[in-house]
């Protein structure tokens, strides 16, 4: 038989997926002209359609971090707790205990502004597969929020699908969402960001990695069947190849958590098995990315015969096949003559299994379908020789730095404070986490803002005098620092994050990040990127906190208008004995002291700060700067005093400055201050811009801790030579006082704190 | 006068709780049932009697609220009594 | 719930598979929390009609005891073993918080017989359909039978938002007619110890494993 | 053959989601909206072709899984296409 009367038995869209490609393909698909030669020249062939859809799913932006790949080579990943760092589904690290914790933060920016809910359910349940596809189990979920201005009519329908959407599929699968943070920007009106992260606890010498191993070894799709949904791009989804036009394929892609958990449970299951070699979930670009990742890892090739791939719906093409990105599915090489084993297990929790093929030694991606050839390409060009641009550009920063006196106002003190807790970006999420179920499980200590991190309990670390060891996890990034100043921003991300660990209580460990960013063909917003990155870098290196695993998430724009830079920084930590977490509530009686300032601190930095924007009505100035070595200094020290069990408390100063801090501290326990100011200030008026400066001002490397032994404190701080600043102690008023220059009661702002979201979302309480 | 919205998953978007009731039929020993699909159906009352006016007012309802159409079908009609 | 049974018994409870048709006789049997067949068509419907719930009728026909748990009890009701019905979340949204319920006085049970009448225990609730529903005459009969367990209270703090979902006269817990079995919507196993915040979710599972076992 | 079965809240049971999508239609400015039930909306696809059968299959698979007739009622009814 010839070819083409071979071909006339498949279907016609089958043929449509086998037939040549032309340069026009190409372009739709979101190739350029050059890469399309390159391809040709590299496989010595014109692609047909399929292989084409390949390649263009591997060299996306999102699979071939083709923009960003250049810099992201800089980040510090080394040290000695790394077990695994970038480069696989998820970073590990070793925390005692022959334990490591297995982690990744990942975005789905794009299809949660389109459904909200699917969206933001599908990325959770992404990210988990990341986890688990290590061995690890899931023990806590996180998320970074982004939304546009709090008064545009779509930010509440999204924040209402997100949040649900978010709890929808963590609360389902039954893993605790313990903590994130949400903040909102015009910037973000057309372009939202959703960056879910997963946390997951695997024995240290039982980690699955994606590398494939064996040819000979068969390949096994286990999961869901595959479906029509999500295929790649705006590509293929054209007339040509729907039978039925009048409905266009979905782009969106629905979570099933149910399955989820099934697959999640049989996949742990038979790793406790020695069947599987490897594995790997199909997450962007579905059975392609997995199939080529593995191979190509392991230098080896594959061979998939696309029939036994178990399809949700009538004739689906090669084409459709490879790009689906139907979800809760997973990919395996397992040793040979563990399949029947393998298969019980799926059987039992009623999962699809196949065998689809077996590993070569050809380094070829060779796929059939219908009997026929489908696709045969080396996998060399696919992955080695994708693109990686050196793309121009500027990192602008503002240098202007403004000075208290800069910032005229006829606010008081209480003025401000009313403001900024009835902005939404400072104000109590709680209208968001309860709809989050946070301590399923039972092993959640802080969740949702009780602590600057989460914090949860490590499973089987129990001792006889200690409840064992805590994670502590947090989210962090301040994009109004990192738009004025990239590198400064990007230090200060990951000193935030480092800040709020220490704060719970646990030594900083390592970071997973996510670089969500406008068009990097914009010079500006490129230099965004790479000044982010040398920020992130810095700091990370200074602090000894790895970066382990990551994702980018670029052309985050409406209409030209970048998003601000936003580059999420998910850190951890460990501690060894839980219950000597710290939350951010004093108890009455505490004495407060700021760590990191003195009785010679008298003007705060008001640059880009909150308290900048209340009074100019829009950001301006250089953002506070960053010392590493008084960030270190200040961490360093409050794990001390914490180790010596002296602190009730702890809450590093950042948005809102000093005040916002305090009061945050005082809020659950109804408890009042007295405060003390630096001599120089206490014969001030409300209006004094030095006053001001000193209670809102957003200087970095401060932390305000809570204790019931200050003669302890006091030694251990001065023997350390650490700058200090007694602030008072804590009392049952309900007030906070500033000499005879302000009382500000508590319960007004309290008020405005717990009722600001939930007024915003329209929610009577 | 009322009318009837029928939301319908498109084709093609995945339908797990139809899935979960299909196999749980067939374990219950409905074995002829083959496929589930599931939906919503609206009953909105209006205060107004022009049909016309009514079905251009429940289309707008269902592209504005009711229905989400990235993944979501409607048919309208109005129900007789 | 394992580690809250373990916590209190030393050993570890066994596991029920949903498949299972015949099991061994048990002194307890604990439905816990969770999303059961991912709560599609309505929670617990699913879970209801697997192959173990007629074993677990059996059980309890046999006078055996089994507590429900938020999921565990919505199997229940929609099992038929319990009455009435579990409704969404008034606000249509899932709650993750604390509540505070109040002893009721009922019929004798195995649950609550360390407690007094009255008596306030702080327990997290998290769910989305948690909104108790019964007919007039069947809360009749539940009042008159001493069948209403525990219901959600005011207190000072929590004056507007104390009942999380919106159930008809705050009921969180009932009992069956002989008292052997309680459905509950908050977790007891997520207050077990002083960094979940309270112990008083151990007090009811020691009660309820102490009056069973002795 | 395709069955619709379509389940309804009973008389007198709260639909608190029928009355949260009124008040947001109500805030768009539908204002003829006077009041909105919400049901479900289940379609069973059988591999068996008697009506009589098919029909009493579908109701017993109500009575036994699909509705909850403490809070609700269905109607049963043959898709023809
Ligand atoms: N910003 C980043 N920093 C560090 N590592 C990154 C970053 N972005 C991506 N990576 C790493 O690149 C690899 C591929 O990531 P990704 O494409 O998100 O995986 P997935 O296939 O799960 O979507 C992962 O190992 C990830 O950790
Ligand atoms: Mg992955």
């Amino acid at each position: 038989m010839d070819t083409q009367s071979q071909l006339l038995k498949i279907n016609k869209n089958e043929y449509l997926a086998q037939q040549k490609s032309k340069l026009e393909d190409a372009l739709e698909m979101g190739l350029t002209k050059d890469e399309y030669n390159l391809i040709c020249k590299k496989i010595n062939k014109t692609p047909n359609m399929t292989e084409l859809g390949i390649f263009s799913a591997m060299f996306s932006e999102h699979c071939s971090y083709k923009s960003s790949k250049k810099w992201l080579k800089t980040l510090p990943t080394a040290a000695s707790h790394v077990i695994q760092g970038p480069g696989e589904n998820a970073g590990v690290i070793d925390i005692g205990d022959n334990l490591a914790a297995v982690f990744k933060i990942e975005s789905h920016n794009h299809p949660s502004f389109l459904e909200p809910y699917q969206g933001s359910a599908t990325g959770v349940g992404g990210i988990l597969r990341d986890v688990f596809t290590m061995g690890a189990r899931p023990i806590a979920l996180m998320n970074a929020l982004r939304f546009g201005a709090p008064d545009q009519p779509l930010t509440k329908h999204l924040v209402s699908g997100v949040v649900k959407g978010i709890g929808g599929y963590g609360n389902c699968i039954g893993i605790p969402t313990v903590g994130g943070e949400t903040n909102f920007d015009k910037s973000y009106d057309g372009n939202i960001l959703v960056n879910a992260m997963a946390v997951g606890l695997a024995k240290k010498d039982r980690i699955f990695y994606s590398a494939a191993t064996g040819a000979g070894n068969p390949v096994i799709y286990v999961g869901a069947k595959t479906g029509r949904d999500g295929i790649h791009g705006a590509t293929m989804a054209s007339a040509e190849f729907t039978e039925n036009s009048t409905q266009k394929r979905p782009t969106v892609q629905v979570g099933d958590p149910f399955t989820g958990k099934l697959l999640l449970e049989a996949c742990l299951e038979l790793m406790n098995t020695d069947a599987v070699l490897s594995i790997q979930d199909m997450g962007a670009a579905g059975l392609t990315s997995s199939s080529v990742e593995m191979a190509s890892k392991g230098s080896l090739g594959m061979k998939l015969n696309l029939d036994l791939v178990p399809t949700r719906e009538d004739k689906m093409t090669s084409y459709e096949i490879m790009l689906s990105e139907s979800q809760e599915r997973m990919l395996m090489i397992l040793k040979p003559g563990s399949e029947e084993k393998a298969k019980s297990i799926f059987d039992k929790w009623d999962l699809d299994f196949s065998i689809i093929g077996e590993v070569t030694n050809t380094r070829r991606l060779v796929l059939t379908k219908d009997g026929f050839d489908a696709c045969d390409i080396p996998l060399a060009p696919l992955v080695d020789d994708a693109p990686e641009y050196n793309k121009p550009y500027e990192i602008k920063t503002n240098k202007k730095v403004l000075k208290p006196s800069d910032l005229k106002t006829n606010l008081t003190i209480a003025d401000i404070l009313n403001i900024i807790f009835k902005n939404p970006n400072i104000a109590s999420k709680k209208w968001i986490w309860e709809q989050y179920d946070s301590s399923v499980m039972g092993d959640t200590i802080f969740a949702n803002g009780d602590s600057d991190a989460s914090v949860v309990k490590i499973h089987g670390t129990e001792k006889k005098e200690s409840y064992g060891k805590g994670l502590a996890i947090t989210t962090d990034c301040t994009p109004r620092y990192v738009k004025s100043d990239p590198i400064i921003g990007g230090m200060q991300a990951v000193c935030e994050a480092a800040r709020n660990i220490a704060s719970s209580g646990a030594k900083p460990l390592a970071i997973t990040n996510n670089l969500n960013f406008g068009n990097p063909d914009k010079i500006n917003v490129m230099g965004e990127i790479v000044g982010s990155i040398t920020g992130i870098s810095k700091a990370a290196s200074f602090l000894g906190t790895p970066i382990v695993s990551g994702n980018v998430s670029l052309y985050n724009e409406t209409n030209g208008k970048s998003i601000l830079p936003t580059p999420v920084i998910g850190m951890i930590g460990a501690m060894e004995e839980v219950e000597n977490a710290l939350e951010i509530s004093a108890k009455l009686d505490n004495v407060l002291i700021i760590l990191g300032q003195n009785d010679n601190f008298e003007s705060g930095w008001v640059g880009c700060s909150i308290y900048q924007e209340i009074i100019n009505k829009k950001y301006d100035g250089a953002p506070p700067s960053i010392n590493l070595e008084d960030e270190k200094k200040v961490i360093e020290i409050l794990l001390k005093l914490n180790k010596q069990k002296l602190l009730t408390a702890a809450h590093d100063i950042s948005d809102g400055g000093l005040l916002t801090t305090v009061c945050e501290m005082l809020f659950k326990n109804n408890l009042g201050l007295d405060i003390n100011l630096p001599s120089n200030l206490t014969n001030c008026d409300s209006y004094n811009p030095l006053l001001q400066s000193w209670c809102f001002g957003e200087d970095q490397a401060r932390i305000i801790i809570a204790t019931k032994d200050i003669k302890k404190v006091q030694l251990t701080l001065n023997k350390n030579n650490v700058d200090f600043f007694v602030l008072g102690k804590t009392n049952s008023t309900s007030n906070l006082n500033l000499k005879n220059i302000s009382t500000i009661s508590l319960n007004e702002l309290r008020n405005s704190n717990e009722k600001t979201i939930p007024t915003m979302m329209g929610n009577k309480q | 006068m009322k009318v009837i919205v029928n939301v319908s998953l498109k084709e093609g978007v995945l339908d797990p709780e139809g899935q979960a009731i299909r196999s749980s039929l067939n374990n219950l020993g409905f074995e002829h049932c083959s496929d589930v699909k599931t939906g919503k159906q609206i009953i909105l009352n209006f205060n107004q009697n022009s049909e016309a006016e009514v079905l251009t007012q429940a289309k707008r309802m269902c592209e504005e609220l009711l229905v989400n159409t990235v993944i979501e079908n409607y048919e309208i009609s109005i129900l007789k009594d | 719930m394992i580690v809250a049974l373990k916590k209190i018994t030393g050993k570890a409870p066994i596991k029920i598979w949903h498949k299972e048709n015949d099991i061994p006789n048990l002194d307890l049997i604990v439905i816990p929390g969770g999303f059961s067949f991912g709560d599609y068509l309505r929670c617990g419907a699913l879970a209801a009609r697997s192959p173990v719930i007629n074993v677990i009728k059996n059980h309890i026909s046999r006078g055996g005891t089994v507590l429900g748990v938020c999921n565990g009890f919505q199997i229940l009701i929609e099992a038929k073993i319990l009455p009435g019905s579990l409704m969404r979340n008034k606000k249509l949204l899932f709650t993750c918080k604390e509540t505070t319920l109040e002893v009721q006085s009922c019929i004798k049970n195995p649950f609550l017989s360390s407690f007094k009448i009255g008596e306030c225990l702080k327990i997290p609730v998290a769910h989305n359909e948690g909104n108790y529903f019964a007919p007039n005459d069947l809360l009749k009969e539940l009042k008159e039978e001493g069948r209403i367990a525990l219901k959600y209270s005011k207190q000072k703090d929590n004056e507007k938002n104390y009942n999380p979902n919106g159930s008809t006269e705050d009921i969180a817990g009932i009992l069956s007619n002989n008292g052997r079995v309680l459905g509950m919507m908050p977790h007891p196993e997520r207050a077990i110890n002083y960094l979940h915040g309270g112990t008083d979710g151990l007090k009811l599972i020691k009660n309820c494993v102490e009056q069973i076992i002795g």
